[in-house]
C-alpha cells in the first residue's frame, strides 16, 4: 500500500480472462470470414432490411431474422475518427483510425479500423474495400481493416 | 454452485465459435479514515483495532463508517486479540479462478468464522488446519503473522489452534 | 393511489450449463419472445422493460447496452437493476412498482446470466479488497461456514439436506425448462457426493447455468383484457443487511430479512398460518440446507422444526405446501434470472400453465429472492383481485 | 397530460467533484446522504426506500452497491439499486412513489471515476461479438459520432470549443465543480487530441463524487418542504429511452432515442414549445460537440441548428436557455452521478438556491442524463415549481 492524501491506497487488478459464444449467426458470420473472406448479412423478415453484421433478431423489429445474403467487400465511408489514446484494448498500436461504413448491399453501417490510409486524408464519402488478415481466428478481428480504393 | 453437472449441454460443434476477451483492469482503492487508522495500527502497532459504536457498543470488524443497526457514524476503537473463538469452519474443495491473478487457488484449504477476543462480529479467514477431523465449533485459534508487515489483511498467513 | 398489477404471462430458455449456439443477448431475446408469445402480445405492445443480470460473472459493464433489444427494449423505457443475489427478484419487483405506477401499462422483465462466458465464483469473490476479497470463497464456502454454525446450534443432518436436495431434482423433472434432470438421484447418492466444501456434498448445491427468463406485467384494465387467470401482486417488500459474511453471528439459523419481509406480508395480507394459506412457494434456495433455515424463517414451522418438516414431506409436491415445484435454484441457477424464474413459476402456478409441474387449485403463492446474506426480496401473487 | 398523481422533490446534495484519494465509497456517499437528509429536514426513519445508482465495473467489486446498505439506512431497510446513471435511479425512484408503496424515497448516485481506468472500463459496456474486440470505447465511438455530425451539418471544430469555453466559464459559479477555467475557443482547439475531433478539454474530466435527491408524494412532499419554508419542486414530466446497440445500426446524428423521451417528458409536462417553455437546461455532455447534439434532439432547434444556438449565445448565462449552468460534466462530474447532478442543479434553479449560477425567475427546468457508446440512452426530466 501507498500513501496519498492522508490514506492507504490499495492497487488491485481484475484479471479474468473471458470466453464468450458468439451464437449461431455470429457463429456462420465468422467462418465465412474465416474461410471464404466473404461478409454475409441476414435479412429481417418483417422490415427487410439486410443488417451487416448479421444479427439473429432485427433489433428494431424483434423479429427472427432467416434469409442470408452475401454483400460486398467494398462500400462507402460514412464517418471515422482517428483515436490516439493508447490502450491495451487496441488491436493496434495508435493512432488508429476507425470508420463507419455502409458496405454494398447492406442496410446498416458496418464499424471497423481503417487501414492503409494517410490519416489527414480520410474523408467521408471515400471509397474502401475490406483487407482480410492471412492468419484468420473466427472473430470480427478477422477482417484486418478497410484500406481506401 | 457446480460447474459442468448439467445433463443437456449443447454439445461443443465445430461450427459455434467463443471469442476470448481478457481483462485485466487496475484499480486503486483508498482506505479512507477507518481503513487507514485501522491498517497504520496494524502495520506500525501491530494492533488490530475493532470500530466501536459508541451508541450500541458493538465492536466490528472489519471497521466501517456507520453502524447499521442504529445509524451512527462509529467513531470509536476498541483493541481486539489475534486470539479467537470457532464458531463455523469448512474445508473447501472446490477449486475457482483467483480475480485478484486469474490464476486458480490452491485447494483444499480450511476456514473458519472466527470471533475474535473483543470483537462483536466474525472474521472468515484461512486456517493452517486443513484435516475437518481436527476441526470444531468453540477450538480457540491464534493468528500467524507474516515475518514484515506490510499493513494488509494478507499479513496473516492463517489461523493456528491453540490450546489453552 | 393504489393500482392493481398482475403478472400475465411468462417465458424462459432451457436452461442448461453451456449454451454454445447463443450469445447473452440472444438468450434474452428467446425468454422476452416466449413471454409474448404466452401472453398473445406483439413487442409493440411493451411499454417498458427492466433488465438484471450480475455484470461481473461475465464481464460486462452495462450490459442493458448490448441485450436492449433483444429484451424488446429498443426505442422504449428500460432499466438494469443490481442488487447481487436479489438482482432477478428485486428486477421483479421493479416491474411490479414500474406497473403500479400509472405510467406504463405492459411491462417485461427480463433477467438473465451466462455463466459458461464467464468465471462465477471469482466474480463472487469480487469483495472489499481491504477486507475479504483474497479469502472469498464464493457460494460455497460462505455458506458452507454458515451451514456448520446452523448445523450445530439446530441439529439438522446432512440425511435431512440430502432430502430437500432430492425433493428439488425431483420437482425439476416435471419442469421441461430445468436445468438438472437427475431422475435417478437418491439421498444416498447425494451423501455419497463429493463434498465442495464440507458439509456441502456436489448434490447438495445449486447448479451455474446459462439461461433467461422473462415476465410479463399487466395494469388492471390490461391484465383483465388480456389474461384469463392473471397472477395478482398482492404485496412486494425488500429488506437488506450489513455487507459483511461475519457481522451477525450464526446468520443462517437467524436470518433477520426474510423474518422482517414476513413480519410485514404476513400482517398487511392477515396471514396466521403460513403453511394452510399459501398454496406454493418459490425460494431461493442455492444450497439445501439454506431451504430448512429458510422455512423456519417463514414460519413453515417453529424454529428448529424445519428437519422435521422435511422428514414428513410436507414441502412435498403432494404435501400441505409444494415448495419448489419448479425443482427450485437447486436444480436451475441462472444468478440474475433465478429471483425472475421465481415469480415466473409462482405466477405460472396461478395462470395454471405449470403442465406436470402444476399444483391443484393455487391460490395465493410465496416468492422469495435471496442474495448472501445481505439481500431479501419476497412477493405474494395471487388469483384474486 | 401530467403524470398519474404529483411526484415532489423535497432535497437535494452533491459533492464537490473532484479526485477525492482519501475516502471509501461509503464516506462519498455518507457525505450526500447527511446533506440531503439536511437540505429535506428528515431524519433517516423518513426515508422508506432508497434507490441507489451505481456500476460494478466502476467500483471494480461485485455488487458494490452492498459498500451503500449502511450509509443509507438499508440494514433491515427497503434498497435498491439501478446500474446505470443517477437520473434513472431517480426515475424509477419516481415510479416508486407513483405506486402507492412509498411516500419518501432517497435516491443516491455515487462513481470515483479516478479508482478505475476510465475509458478502458467503457471498452467493456461494448458487446464482445462485433464491437468490443475493435477496441472501441466511449471516447473513440463519441469521434466517430462527432466527425459524423460535424459533417453532415457543416459544424465547425470551433462550434464544439465553444461549448467547452461556456461550461468551464460557467463553472466559476458553482461551488461543487471540479474544472472552472478561463480558457479561449483557441485553448480548445490546441489542447491534446484525443480521438479526432475531440480533444482533450473537450472531453469531461476524471473525476469522484456523489449526488443524492429525496423524492416524495404530493401530500408528504408538502408536509415536508412547509417545514422548510419552500414548496417542493415538482417532476412535471420524463422519459426515458434506448436505442440501438450496434452503432452500425444508427444514424449516430440523429439521437432518436433523446428524441423520444424528450416528446414522452414534454407531452407529460404539456410542453409544445421546449426553447420558449424551459427555462434552464442541464445537458449530460461527456464530450463538448454532445450538448449541441442533445439540444436538437431535445428539439430545442432544427436538425443541424445548435451551432447557431451557441454562436448566438442562446445557451449562455444570460441567453434566452442557458445551458449547463452548472459548468456541466465538462467541468467535472462523474459517469454515473452525472446525470442525477443535473436534475439536483435543476431543482436548485426552481427553488432558487442556485447561488451566483441562478437564473432569474426559473418556473420550469429540463434535466439530461445519458450512458452507453454514443448516447444509447437518454433520460429527460422536466421539474418545475
Amino acid at each position: 500500500m501507498s500513501e496519498k492524501e492522508d490514506a492507504v491506497i490499495l492497487p488491485t487488478r481484475i484479471v479474468l480472462p473471458f470466453s464468450y459464444s458468439v451464437g449461431r449467426v455470429a457463429s456462420k458470420f465468422f467462418i465465412e470470414l474465416r474461410d471464404n473472406k466473404r461478409i454475409m448479412g441476414v435479412k429481417c423478415p418483417k422490415c427487410g432490411q439486410i443488417l451487416v453484421p448479421p444479427r439473429r433478431y432485427c433489433g428494431k423489429c424483434m423479429a427472427e431474422t432467416n434469409e442470408w445474403v452475401e454483400v460486398g467487400d467494398k462500400g462507402t465511408l460514412i464517418a471515422y475518427t482517428v483515436t490516439y489514446r493508447s490502450s491495451p484494448n487496441l488491436p493496434k498500436k495508435p493512432p488508429l483510425a476507425y470508420g463507419i461504413i455502409k458496405l454494398d448491399g447492406a442496410d446498416t453501417n458496418i464499424v471497423h479500423i481503417l487501414g492503409e490510409v494517410d490519416l489527414d486524408k480520410i474523408k467521408p464519402g471515400m471509397r474502401v474495400q475490406a483487407v482480410f488478415k492471412d492468419q484468420r481466428e473466427g472473430n470480427i478481428l478477422d477482417i484486418d481493416y478497410f484500406k481506401p480504393i | 454452485m457446480s460447474k459442468g453437472e448439467g445433463k443437456e449441454e449443447v454439445k461443443e460443434e465445430k461450427d459455434l465459435l467463443r471469442v476470448s476477451i481478457n481483462m485485466n483492469l487496475e484499480y486503486r482503492w483508498s482506505g479512507g479514515s477507518y481503513y487507514t487508522k485501522f491498517y497504520r495500527a496494524w502495520k506500525e502497532e501491530r494492533k488490530i483495532l475493532g470500530a466501536k459504536c459508541s451508541s450500541c457498543g458493538r465492536v466490528y470488524l472489519p471497521p466501517r463508517l456507520i453502524c447499521g443497526e442504529c445509524y451512527k457514524k462509529i467513531d470509536g476503537w476498541s483493541e481486539i486479540s489475534d486470539k479467537g473463538t470457532v464458531k463455523a469452519y469448512t474445508v473447501v474443495y472446490q477449486p475457482f479462478v483467483d480475480p485478484r491473478t486469474g490464476k486458480p487457488r490452491p485447494v483444499p484449504y480450511g476456514m473458519a468464522l472466527i470471533q475474535l477476543d473483543g470483537a462483536d462480529t466474525t472474521i472468515n479467514y484461512f486456517l493452517e488446519e486443513n484435516d475437518l477431523s481436527k476441526m470444531r465449533i468453540g477450538m480457540r485459534v491464534q493468528a500467524v503473522w507474516r515475518e514484515e508487515l506490510e499493513g494488509n489483511i494478507t499479513d496473516i498467513i492463517f489461523f493456528r489452534t491453540i490450546e489453552e | 393511489m393504489k393500482r392493481n398489477v398482475a403478472i400475465i404471462g411468462t417465458g424462459q430458455t432451457k436452461h442448461v450449463s453451456k449454451r454454445n449456439d447463443a450469445n447473452q443477448a440472444e438468450m434474452v431475446f428467446e425468454a422476452a419472445s416466449r413471454a409474448l408469445e404466452d401472453a398473445q402480445l406483439e413487442i409493440k405492445d411493451i411499454d417498458a422493460v427492466i433488465t438484471d443480470n450480475m455484470e461481473l460473472f461475465e464481464g460486462r459493464a452495462l450490459p442493458d447496452m448490448w441485450v436492449a433489444e433483444g429484451a424488446g427494449a429498443y426505442l422504449k423505457h428500460q432499466l438494469k437493476i443490481a442488487t447481487g443475489g436479489t438482482s432477478g427478484s428485486s428486477a421483479a419487483i421493479a416491474g411490479y412498482y414500474t406497473t403500479a405506477s400509472g405510467l406504463f401499462d405492459i411491462v417485461m422483465v427480463v433477467g438473465f446470466e451466462k455463466h459458461s462466458d464467464g468465471h462465477t465464483f471469482a466474480g463472487m469473490a469480487l469483495a472489499d479488497p481491504f477486507w475479504d476479497r483474497p479469502v472469498a470463497s464464493a457460494a460455497p464456502g460462505n455458506f458452507a461456514l454458515s451451514i456448520t454454525e446452523y448445523m450445530a446450534s439446530r441439529g439438522v443432518t446432512q440425511e435431512q439436506a440430502a432430502k430437500v436436495a432430492v425433493k428439488a431434482r425431483k420437482n425439476a423433472l416435471n419442469n421441461p425448462y430445468a436445468h438438472l434432470h437427475i431422475p435417478d438421484l437418491t439421498v444416498e447418492k447425494v451423501l455419497n457426493s463429493r463434498y465442495i466444501a464440507y458439509p456441502i456434498h456436489l448434490f447438495d448445491m445449486c447448479p451455474q447455468s446459462d439461461g433467461a427468463c422473462a415476465i410479463i406485467y399487466a395494469s388492471e384494465k390490461k391484465a383483465k383484457e388480456l389474461c384469463e387467470n392473471p397472477a395478482w401482486v398482492k404485496a412486494a417488500v425488500t429488506r437488506h443487511d450489513t455487507p459483511y459474511l461475519g457481522d451477525h453471528i450464526n446468520r443462517l439459523a437467524t436470518i433477520r430479512t426474510i423474518r422482517e419481509c414476513c413480519n410485514i406480508i404476513y400482517k398487511k395480507l392477515g396471514i396466521t398460518n403460513p403453511l394452510k394459506q399459501f398454496d406454493v412457494a418459490e425460494i431461493y434456495e442455492p444450497v439445501s440446507y439454506a431451504e430448512m433455515a429458510w422455512y423456519e424463517a417463514m414460519g413453515f414451522c417453529k424454529e428448529g422444526e424445519a428437519g422435521k418438516l422435511v422428514d414428513e414431506g410436507v414441502t412435498s409436491m403432494d404435501g400441505e405446501l409444494p415448495v419448489n415445484p419448479s425443482g427450485g435454484v437447486l436444480s436451475t441457477n441462472p444468478v440474475g434470472a433465478s429471483g425472475v424464474i421465481r415469480a415466473a413459476e409462482g405466477a405460472l402456478q396461478i395462470h395454471g400453465k405449470g403442465g406436470k409441474r402444476q399444483v391443484p387449485d393455487v391460490e395465493t403463492v410465496l416468492v422469495h429472492g435471496y442474495g448472501v446474506y445481505t439481500w431479501c426480496d419476497m412477493m405474494v401473487l395471487s388469483s384474486h383481485l | 397530460m401530467g403524470l398519474p398523481e404529483k411526484v415532489g422533490i423535497v432535497g437535494t446534495a452533491q459533492s464537490k467533484y473532484g479526485l477525492v484519494l482519501n475516502k471509501t465509497i461509503p464516506e462519498v456517499a455518507y457525505e450526500v446522504v447527511t446533506k440531503v437528509l439536511e437540505d429535506a429536514g428528515l431524519n433517516i426513519k423518513d426515508i422508506e426506500n432508497t434507490v441507489s445508482a451505481s456500476v460494478d465495473l466502476w467500483d471494480g467489486a461485485t455488487a458494490s452497491g452492498a459498500f451503500l446498505t449502511e450509509v443509507v439506512g438499508g440494514v433491515m431497510g427497503s434498497e435498491t439499486r439501478v446500474a446505470d446513471d443517477g437520473i434513472l435511479a431517480a426515475f424509477h425512484a419516481a415510479l416508486n412513489i407513483l405506486s402507492g408503496d412509498f411516500d419518501v424515497v432517497m435516491v443516491v448516485a455515487h462513481c470515483l471515476g479516478s479508482r478505475g481506468t476510465h475509458y478502458d472500463i467503457t471498452n467493456w459496456v461494448f458487446d464482445p461479438v462485433y464491437q468490443q474486440m475493435l477496441g472501441l470505447d466511449y471516447l473513440s465511438s463519441a469521434g466517430l459520432q462527432a466527425s459524423w455530425y460535424m459533417n453532415k451539418y457543416g459544424l465547425s471544430e470551433e462550434h464544439f470549443a465553444k461549448v467547452s469555453v461556456k461550461n468551464h466559464r460557467n463553472a466559476f459559479n458553482n461551488p461543487y465543480a471540479y474544472q472552472p477555467m478561463n480558457i479561449s475557443v483557441d485553448d480548445v482547439l490546441q489542447s491534446e487530441i484525443l480521438s479526432y475531433p475531440i480533444k482533450s478539454l473537450e472531453a469531461a474530466p476524471v473525476s469522484d463524487g456523489a449526488c443524492a435527491l429525496i423524492l416524495a408524494s404530493e401530500k408528504r412532499a408538502k408536509e415536508i418542504a412547509r417545514e422548510k419554508g419552500r414548496e417542493p419542486v415538482w417532476i412535471k414530466g420524463m422519459g426515458n429511452c434506448y436505442d440501438s446497440h450496434y452503432l452500425g445500426d444508427r444514424d449516430l446524428t440523429e439521437c432518436s432515442a433523446l428524441t423520444i423521451a424528450a416528446k414522452r417528458a414534454y407531452e407529460l409536462a404539456g410542453i409544445n414549445k421546449p426553447l420558449k417553455e424551459i427555462d434552464v437546461a442541464e445537458i449530460s455532455e461527456p464530450f463538448s460537440y454532445q450538448e449541441l447534439l442533445w439540444l436538437e434532439g431535445l428539439d430545442f432547434c432544427k436538425r443541424g441548428d445548435a451551432g447557431r444556438l451557441i454562436d448566438e449565445g442562446i445557451t449562455e448565462m444570460d441567453g434566452e436557455l442557458p445551458v449547463n449552468t452548472s459548468g456541466g460534466m465538462l467541468a467535472g462530474n462523474p459517469y454515473i452521478v452525472a446525470g442525477l447532478t443535473r436534475l439536483v442543479e435543476t431543482v436548485e434553479q426552481c427553488w432558487g438556491e442556485a447561488g451566483k449560477r441562478q437564473v432569474p425567475e426559473v418556473e420550469t427546468a429540463l434535466a439530461h442524463g445519458t450512458t452507453g457508446p454514443c448516447g444509447q440512452m437518454h433520460c429527460v426530466v422536466i421539474v418545475g415549481r
